[in-house]
C-alpha cells in the first residue's frame, strides 16, 4: 500500500515570505544557477566582475533575472525561481558576508537585521501561516 | 567487527569556516560559539575514530544543479574542499574509507535504500565546517570520512522516518564490516534558520530546545516531524535537522549526552551542537 | 485520474538503433528483428498514450562516471539525444511531462525511494531506440517521455524486488494524479547479453524464454532472481532485464499478452520484446 | 532488521572470463573512463586521432592503460578497470562496431564471433561457475 501525503502540497505556499524550491523553480532558474555556480572559480568571478552584463549575456538566463543579478535584488531572484545555496555565490563574490545578502531580503537594514540577530533572531509567531495567521 | 562508538551533530554555518580561517574565535561576537567547541576537542583527543561516516547536505556545491540525489554517498578516494565563492576553505583533503564506503553502499542497497554513489565530488562548509571545529587546526585530519549528502533543498526531499531508516540501516551496515574500526557518525546543519525572504533571520529557540531534548532518549518524536512542520518552526534551512536524525539512529538506543551547546546567532542560524557516546 | 494502459517492454541494441537510422531495415540481417515490431508500430496507433514512463539504464552515456544514481528520474524540460562516439542519433528531442514527473517524483519520495532528480542530461540508445522502434522515423515523438534510469552497472545494483517496489510505487503514482491522462510504462534492455572477455556472445534461450513466459502471469517469480543468477544464465549485461520487471509491476496484476517476439542475434545480444494491455 | 545478503560476494568472482565492474574498478578506472566519455564529442574524437599519444596525456590515466588504448586492447583495458559501456567510445571512434569490438576479447576471430553470433551465440553450458564447472 503507498503512503498517504503527510499534507497537502499546497500549505508549502501557505507559510508567509517564504518560497519552497520545488521542480518549477528549478525549471525556471536553472540557467540562473548555472551562472550562480560558474561564480566557484576565480577566474569566472574576475571575468564577471570585468564585464558583469557581457558574462551574464552567455547564460540562456531571462532578461528579468539578469537584471535582478545587475541590482544585486536577491528578492526579486528568489522570486524568479532561485534558490539561495546558489545565489550566496554572487553575495560572496561581491564580497558580502552571509548575513548582509540575507538582510537585504528581510525588509531592514543590515544594522537592524544585525541587531535584531542578536536579540535572539525574528520570532516565528505570526509568522507560522497566512492561513491560520499564527 | 567494526563498531559505532559515538556520534557528534553540530550546525556548520559557513561564517563559522570564515571565522575560524581568519583567526577570529577570539572575537567577542565568535567567541561564545568556539568556546561551545572546547569539550568536543578535548573529547576527541581520547576518542579519536577510525571512520567518521559524516551526514550533511550540499549546498549548491556539487549535487544540486543537474542532478540531486535524495542519498548521495562519497565513493571517492578523496574530496577537495568547494570554492563556494570566496576561495577554497585552506583545510586538508577529506580521505575515504573506500573498502568501508563500498560495504556500506552494498548493505545500504541489500536494504533497499537507492543511494547514489558519488566517483567525484567537493565537499563545502557542510562537511568541512564541522572537522575544523572538532579536530581542530591540522594539517591532515586525523581519521577518514565518508561523506553521505542528503537532499534538504530540492523538493522533495526525504521524511524524518526514511532518515531514521536510513541511519538503522548505517548501523547494521557497520555492524557486519569485518575488519575492527572504530566509527563515529557526524550529522551536521541546522538548527532553525531562513535565508530568504521577507521572514529571514527566524530562529525558534524553543523548537530547537525541544528538538535538543528528545533527541537524547525520546527520538522517535521527532521522526514524524514533517518537511511542513520544519518550514513553519523552524524556517527554510531548519530541515537540515533531519541529518541529526540519521546520526542518531546510527548509535542505537542508549546513548549518553556528554555536551550539549545551543547558542543564538552565528550570522543567520542558531548554533546546536552534541555530543553522544554508544551505549550499545 | 490518470491511469497506465499498458506497457511494453524491449531490448535497446545500439546496432538496431544505427541499423535503422542508416536505412538497413531490409537487409538480409536486419529485415527479420524489424519484422518483429511491425505489431506494435500498428497498435500504438490505436493506443497513443499521452505520456510514456520510459525505464532504461544509461551505458556511460550521462549518469556512470561522476554520480551513479540507483534510480534517476528525468526533471529536465527535453532530454538530447547522446552523441555515444558516432555522433548524435537524428532522432526527434524527448520532451518532459514535467508536472506529472514532478507528482511521480513526490510519491516516490513519499513512499521512501531515494529517488535522484535529473535536471540536465542527454539520453542515450536505451531511450531512443525503443522509441524508434515503435513510433518509427517521425518529425516529433508523438508523447511526452518521462526517462527513468536504473544503474544496472556498477556494484552495487538495485534487487528485483527492489526494482518491483518501484514499479508498483510508480502505478500507485499514475493514478493519484489529478490530471486525465493515458500512460504507458515502456522497460527497455536485455535479453542475455555479455560484452565482455572470453564470455563475450554469450546467449542463454532457455533463461529468456522463460523470463517472457513467466513475465505476463507469473512475475512474482522473477522478483527473486540475484544479480548473480542474471550474471551467471544471462551475461553480464542480461541483468538489464530487471527494467522490464519495473514495467510489469506498474501494469498491476492482470496483464493481456498483445504480443511476443524473441531472435538471436542482433549484434552481440538475444532480442526480446513483448506488448502488455493493463486488465486493471 | 537488516536483510541477509543472498550471496557472498566472492561468488561475483567465480565466473568464468567475465569481470564485474565494483568500487575498485571504478576507481581504478575512473581516469581511463573520463578519457572514453571526452570522446562523446567529434572534436575530441577528432583531436584523439590526430595525436593519440598526446590526446592520452592529457588524462591521469596510467601508463598501462595508455598503452592498452594504443593498442586497442579492450582484454586489458578490461583488465585493469575498465568497463565495456564506456570502452565502446573508444570503438566507435575508430568506427568499429560493437560486435567487432566485443569479439576482439572473445578469443576468436571477429568472423569467427559473427557466425557464432548468427548461430544463436555462446552457450552457457560449462561458463556458469568456475568452481561447479557448470
Ligand atoms: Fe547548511
Ligand atoms: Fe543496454
Amino acid at each position: 500500500m503507498p503512503r498517504t501525503r503527510l499534507y497537502s502540497l499546497d500549505e508549502l505556499d501557505d507559510i508567509p515570505g517564504t518560497k519552497v524550491f520545488r521542480a518549477r523553480e528549478s525549471r525556471q532558474a536553472y540557467h540562473l544557477h548555472k551562472f550562480c555556480m560558474s561564480l566557484m572559480k576565480e577566474e569566472n568571478r574576475k571575468a564577471f566582475k570585468e564585464d558583469e552584463r557581457g558574462y551574464l549575456d552567455q547564460y540562456a538566463m531571462t532578461e528579468e533575472q539578469k537584471e535582478a543579478v545587475l541590482e544585486r535584488n536577491l528578492t526579486k531572484l528568489i522570486d524568479l525561481g532561485g534558490n539561495m545555496y546558489f545565489l550566496v555565490k554572487i553575495a560572496s563574490t561581491d564580497g558580502w558576508s552571509a548575513q548582509k545578502a540575507v538582510s537585504s531580503m528581510s525588509g531592514m537594514s543590515a544594522e537592524e537585521y544585525a541587531q535584531m540577530m542578536l536579540a535572539g533572531g525574528r520570532s516565528p509567531e505570526g509568522l507560522r501561516s497566512i492561513r491560520d495567521k499564527n | 567487527m567494526a563498531r559505532i562508538s559515538g556520534g557528534i551533530a553540530t550546525s556548520h554555518v559557513p561564517a563559522i569556516g570564515a571565522a575560524f580561517d581568519l583567526g577570529k574565535t577570539e572575537e567577542p561576537y565568535w567567541k561564545p560559539i568556539f568556546e561551545g567547541y572546547e569539550y568536543v576537542k578535548e573529547w576527541i583527543k581520547d576518542n579519536t575514530p577510525d571512520v567518521v561516516i559524516l551526514i550533511y547536505n550540499d549546498h549548491a556545491s556539487s549535487l544540486m544543479l543537474d542532478i540531486v540525489p535524495t542519498f548521495a554517498l562519497g565513493f571517492a578516494e578523496k574530496f577537495e574542499s568547494a570554492d563556494e565563492g570566496w576561495g577554497r576553505r585552506p583545510v586538508p583533503v577529506v580521505e575515504n574509507h573506500l573498502d568501508l564506503a563500498a560495504h556500506v553502499a552494498e548493505q545500504l542497497v541489500i536494504d533497499e535504500f537507492d543511494i547514489t554513489l558519488i566517483n567525484e565530488m567537493d565537499v563545502d562548509h557542510g562537511c568541512t565546517v564541522p572537522l575544523s571545529l572538532v579536530f581542530g587546526d591540522v594539517e591532515e585530519w586525523p581519521c577518514k570520512v565518508i561523506p553521505l549528502a542528503v537532499n534538504v533543498t530540492q523538493f522533495p526531499t526525504p521524511s524524518g522516518e526514511r532518515c531514521w531508516k536510513l541511519g538503522e540501516a548505517i548501523r547494521n551496515a557497520v555492524k557486519t564490516f569485518p575488519e575492527d574500526l572504530n566509527v563515529q557518525v557526524w550529522g551536521t546543519g541546522g538548527m532553525s534558520h531562513q535565508l530568504q525572504g521577507t521572514r529571514a533571520g527566524l530562529i525558534n529557540e524553543e523548537f530547537d530546545n525541544r528538538f535538543l531534548d528528545l533527541l537524547a532518549h525520546e527520538p522517535e518524536e521527532l521522526k514524524y516531524i514533517t518537511r511542513l512542520e520544519y518550514l513553519r518552526e523552524a524556517g527554510t534551512e531548519g530541515i537540515e535537522m533531519i541529518m541529526w536524525l540519521i546520526m542518531r539512529a546510527a548509535l542505537g538506543y542508549g546513548v549518553e549526552e556528554k555536551h550539549r551547546f545551543y547558542r543564538v546567532p552565528a550570522s543567520n542560524t542558531a548554533v546546536g551542537h552534541v555530543v553522544y557516546e554508544s551505549k550499545s
